[in-house]
């Protein structure tokens, strides 16, 4: 006897159904959809999503909602993932060592050492003998600082730069008698002390600085003593890489490199308990999940960064799915170090300094969830027999063995948006499988945080699209280098910018950003997160370590269907002989519908057997 | 690049145009034109272009700012204030660069 | 009273010398000169460099070669490197399996799947219900294939996709009735065998494929069992990041992957004997060093290409400095992972794959060096007193400590051509040295090898200069994103193209190279090289491995001039809270000179002393 | 892009030209001209041109391409034989890519 049945698989994210006509164990598979999870994974909220998507699914096969005989849904496995980021180093400067600059169009190159001087005092104040770096405030216009400029000279007071508020450093220099190197665009300038020993360096254009960027550089500038040399350091290495820059140094002048108290981690492993501190960095603190071998719960140093963070998500589920608190626990970490814009105190324009963070994704789980709840809802909901099926290892094992080319023993490694789930079958049909911390909305946080975005849509935008950098009004310089034309001018928004190449539509990236770093975030971001998770996995499904002897990698999830994602774990596990791609389930879906697909299957194999 | 001034236009917008010009490295040349709307000038401006693009600046100190390769009657940025910003972002426009945030973007 | 006396630096790559008056211990320095090394360090043949370097500076200081009163010479430490690489993994494919391809200008999109059939049997042959793949000679012209596929297709006959010989993908497509993905300039098309299933992919402009870079898709596309799937894997590995592509599949086709056996390194250490395969990779190699404990000689396996690289380094150190074989030992070795780029067997339109090998640099060493026999030569020859002065790592921390802004405790890095020296004085005064394998030359021989130049030249040029892409007749992209102007138009050798931005000339690089991928290439090997090697003189100096205690690190030598090198080693030590950057030698020299200026103020202490 | 042929240019040289612009996605139309040097019908193409570059074809089956920015009197790329060759190569001028390898680069 035939009848309609359907998979129903309840994610963190993507709530996905299957339907299929099974008679005597022969599955046809009618259709499939996919929408957003409603509420909170587990709970009585779920119904509505899933309603819709059984009702989009039945319309796409043709049938009526009414022909569906039997639900299974997935005894989902408690799990949630959450994000934190902290930042472990800072680079303060006083404010009387200031650094800064890099803006478009400075005047002038080359390197210019001299005592601040405010324009205004260069007629009183300026003695022969004596060279200055010229102050130029907004107020004064660039006809009248060049004219005042030159008049020193001429008199025969010895001009080596100039600072200037305003956008008008290739105007000044323009109209000087002496050719000297000028930064603009500093918005502080009533912050410039004046009477101080200072440097300008501008580079020519496609070059950067050598001088304020070399510690000897500015000792060689400033007369340094060791001791001075030391100090200053930090303001070098937070100049390396740029075009232009000005330093001025006063004798109370104080660079401080401080560490942050991130707070510690521990760690109650299997094997031991392990504390670790977030200054000590990710390779640490990873090399300490290890060593704790196979983590059973993670504390946060109470009153820190860390311990709120950790404490917060164990509240967040003990609420949302009415579990005691106690019952709660973390069974996974994933750490990454991050280079995190900062702004640096002590700057003149705004700079920002790349502070040095960690980024934490965690796993947390509760023993129990009352999946059956949301069944008994959406039975009295829907008037349609209702059953919490297998093991969501299990059935995602065997929806994506229907991808062509994959056999027993098989690994699956589930991107998704919180976790990274594995699971391996053996030969003989057992399954092991782990829930790994990280997953796709780490990498969209380490793509927001790096580029300083502070928008999670526009990250996400990021990480799902290639990018472009419009060249003229009719064409785009493409990720790989290629030209493309277009027939009709580039809207002004985007004109000279790099955008994400979205379907329909091109999103500006600000300004500073150039493709290359965006796209070396991004692809690093990919890496940092499902590179490392496709290797954590393996290493803990097959424990002797020698990952060579499994053959099968197959990948579902959303985050299989990045574009180059999966290519990226393919190419790593090529390394080690193993063959790794992106599912396509029933030969047709793709990385999509496997578990549903799976759940089908095993109600088809129950009415057989 | 050129600048097509209606007549009556201030000294202040154009040199502020100029200057903007200037600070982008860009070489210009100006020419006063008849009273006649800014779109206009603009486009005449592109015309007259080895750069493709020219600025039309009108008595009331808006500009144009217009491609020769767009089609007629569409200035690609409308400007109505600070020359500075109109100087630069036409300077941006034939460099390839962002443009400046003025009012007109 | 006051004479004028010269410090000689004898250096692998370069001669350097420091002209100076001393009188009573003070010490004027008049003027420095640099020239490329005649003949091998620590032979006669050095002479005819030295004398024109003392001349070059005796012109420069306005004085008379006879003023000259003394030279000292360096006492050489004997040492030279050597570069090798090899080649440990291979793709090989068999011609029943072909791959490719990524022209510039492919015809149409998707995703095509057929058998293929020349286009001369599509009247005669082709069968209704069967999909096709038409193979298109460059003898047909693109009017008349248009046609003839037209014509099959009008008929009823399923066309799937083509190949084409000749550049005219866009030519054919445009002219067809049906809408395929077509894959042209594909040289050999005569090796392509048909009656074949084959598939042939096209993805969107800035775009890369999906299907045949997934060994899922390519067991979905064939219709492959586990065991094809396997085999097929490399293939979709080859294919990663491509644009377009065609896969060819016949039933005895056959993927190999092989490692070529490049031999065993048997590392006497002071500690163990370690023996390691070059086949286990940079990563292991450095470790069995790290726990040989310090090198006194290496042994490459006979009969491998290791063994005879090693072999032969040893017997020309040997002849050419006169000493027995037996006293030249190897005392330090760098390995490193490369990528290079090899051409695939199989391969269509002669693609090229990714193949990881291991570089090598070593530091051969004997332990006495004939120096007096190039001081009694050029004594002779000028008829100038030339004396042996101190220990090189002596003398090099003395000019090093010239650099304002340095004290001693102090590390040097003398980072020239065929090795890294390092040297460390404590606060009272003892120094310890160490010959690290791998500088300059390595790190052209890796953007060499990783960027297939096959010039050595070509890759010096792009080691020493910033990169540009010439976008239009007017202007060029730079590295960092910004544009530059010029009054004249680019010649057509350069247009469209990467070039190396020399001081006067732009160098065209090859057409398939992307800025990216250039600068990418560029400063990892730097990386890989210095920043290694900073590490790893930081590691054997302060055997603590608590480097945080050093305060110091001053550059010097050739590859501290780099526009690069000397900031990465910067921001890599500043994480260790290390003051590091180059050295400015008297204030005024840069990183040159050091040696050269630490003789002549031995001379001078000791006149004093 | 304009291709200005002289008089009594053969079929065959054209058509060829015609593909190599296809084959790279530029859209082209073809006037014929006087009997003149190729450099004088490749210069006037140029000017003829909205994409700024221009070919001129003589009756031996030479062609200059020329851009109209470039000062008077030198084409920039002269190709004396393969027209698919030229037609290629005036496209990838107007796309920024390297030239493809002919008899005139
Ligand atoms: N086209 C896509 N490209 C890249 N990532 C995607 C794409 N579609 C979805 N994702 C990512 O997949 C993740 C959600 O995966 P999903 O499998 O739906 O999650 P879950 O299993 O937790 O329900 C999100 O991080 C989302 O950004
Ligand atoms: N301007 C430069 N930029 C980068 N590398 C340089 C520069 N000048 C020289 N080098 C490199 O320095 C190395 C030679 O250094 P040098 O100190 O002269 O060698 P040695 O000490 O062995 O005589 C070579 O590898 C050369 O490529
Ligand atoms: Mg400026
Ligand atoms: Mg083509």
């Amino acid at each position: 006897m035939s009848q309609v049945i359907a998979g129903v698989d309840i994610g963190n994210s993507s709530t996905e159904v299957a339907l299929a006509r099974v008679d005597e164990g022969k599955v046809e598979f009618l259709a499939q959809h996919l929408t957003k999870t409603t509420g909170i994974k587990g709970t009585v909220d779920n119904v509505s999503g899933i309603r819709f998507a059984l009702k989009s699914a039945a319309e796409k096969a043709g049938i009526s909602f009414s022909d569906i005989k039997k639900i299974r849904v997935n005894d989902a496995v408690p799990v949630i993932g959450d994000l934190a980021m902290d930042v472990i180093s800072e680079t303060l400067i006083t404010e009387s060592s200031m650094i800064g600059h890099n803006p478009d169009t400075p005047g002038g190159t080359g390197l210019g050492i001299g005592m601040t001087l405010h324009l205004d005092d260069l007629r009183s104040n300026a003695e022969n003998g004596q060279a200055y770096i010229v102050v130029i405030p907004a107020k004064a216009d660039y006809e009248w600082a060049a004219h005042m400029i030159n008049e020193a000279y001429d008199r025969g007071v010895k001009i080596a730069g100039a600072i200037a508020q305003k956008d008008d450093g290739v105007l000044i220099y323009n109209r000087l008698h002496c050719k000297i190197p000028i930064v603009d665009e500093v918005a502080y300038i009533e912050k410039v002390p004046l009477g101080k020993q200072s440097a300008v360096e501008v580079a020519l254009p496609g070059h950067v600085i050598r001088t304020l960027s070399n510690p000897y550089g500015l000792a060689t500038v400033f007369g340094l003593t060791p001791d001075e040399t030391r100090q200053i350091a930090p303001v070098a290495r937070a100049l390396v890489g740029n075009r232009s820059a000005v330093v001025i140094r006063t004798p109370q002048g104080e660079v401080v490199e401080r560490r942050i108290e991130a707070g510690r981690l521990i760690l109650h492993g299997r094997k031991s308990r392990i504390e670790v501190a977030i200054n000590d960095g990710a390779e640490e603190i990873m090399r300490s999940i290890e060593r704790a071998g196979g983590l059973i719960n993670v504390q946060g140093e109470m009153g820190t960064n860390v311990g709120g963070m950790l404490n917060g998500l164990r509240q967040y589920l003990s609420e949302s799915t009415g579990q005691p608190f106690a019952d709660i626990s973390i069974g996974d970490l994933l750490a990454t170090d991050v280079l995190i814009p900062v702004s640096v105190s002590g700057a003149m324009a705004g700079e920002l300094s790349m502070e040095s963070g960690v980024a934490l994704a965690s796993m947390v789980k509760t023993e129990r969830m009352p999946v059956e709840r949301v069944a008994q809802a959406l039975e009295k909901e829907l008037g349609i027999p209702v059953e919490v099926g297998g093991v969501e290892a299990e059935m995602a094992i065997r929806g994506a063995l229907t991808t062509p080319g994959t056999e027993k023993p098989l690994v699956i490694l589930d991107m998704g948006g919180g976790s990274t789930d594995a699971a391996a079958v053996s030969e003989g049909g057992e399954t092991i499988s782990v829930h790994l911390a990280g997953a796709g909305d780490m990498v969209t946080m380490l793509i927001d945080a790096e580029l300083a975005l502070h928008s999670r849509e526009l990250a996400e935008k990021v990480k799902k699209n290639p990018l472009g950098k419009v060249m003229s009004l009719f064409h785009m310089q493409l990720e790989d280098g290629t030209m493309l034309f277009s027939e009709s001018p580039f809207p002004p928004d985007v004109y000279g910018r790099v955008v994400i190449r979205e379907e329909k539509e091109l999103v500006p990236l600000p300004v500073k950003l150039s493709m290359e770093k965006v796209r070396a975030v991004r692809r690093s971001a990919k890496r940092r997160v499902f590179v490392t998770n496709a290797i954590r996995a393996l290493a803990y499904i097959v424990p002797t370590k020698n990952i060579r002897h499994l053959s099968f990698v197959v990948m579902v999830g959303g985050s299989a269907l990045d574009f180059e994602i999966p290519q990226m774990v393919t190419e790593e596990l090529g390394k080690y002989g193993i063959v790794a791609g992106f599912a396509n389930v029933r030969g047709t879906e793709g990385p999509r519908n496997a578990v549903a697909t799976g759940l089908v299957l095993s109600v088809a194999r129950e009415v057989v057997g | 690049m050129p600048v097509l001034s209606e007549k009556g236009t201030g000294e202040k917008v154009l040199n502020d145009i100029f200057a903007g010009l200037e600070e982008e490295g860009v070489p210009f040349f100006h020419i006063e034109g008849a009273e006649c709307d800014v779109w206009e000038l603009g486009r005449h401006a592109a015309t007259l272009s080895p750069l493709d693009v020219g600025i039309g600046v009108g008595k009331d100190g808006g500009s144009a700012i217009c491609h020769i390769k767009l089609a007629r009657g569409s200035p690609y940025l409308f400007e109505p204030a600070s020359g500075r910003t109109t100087g630069q972002n036409a300077a941006r426009l034939v460099k390839g660069m962002p443009f400046k945030k003025g009012k007109g973007v």
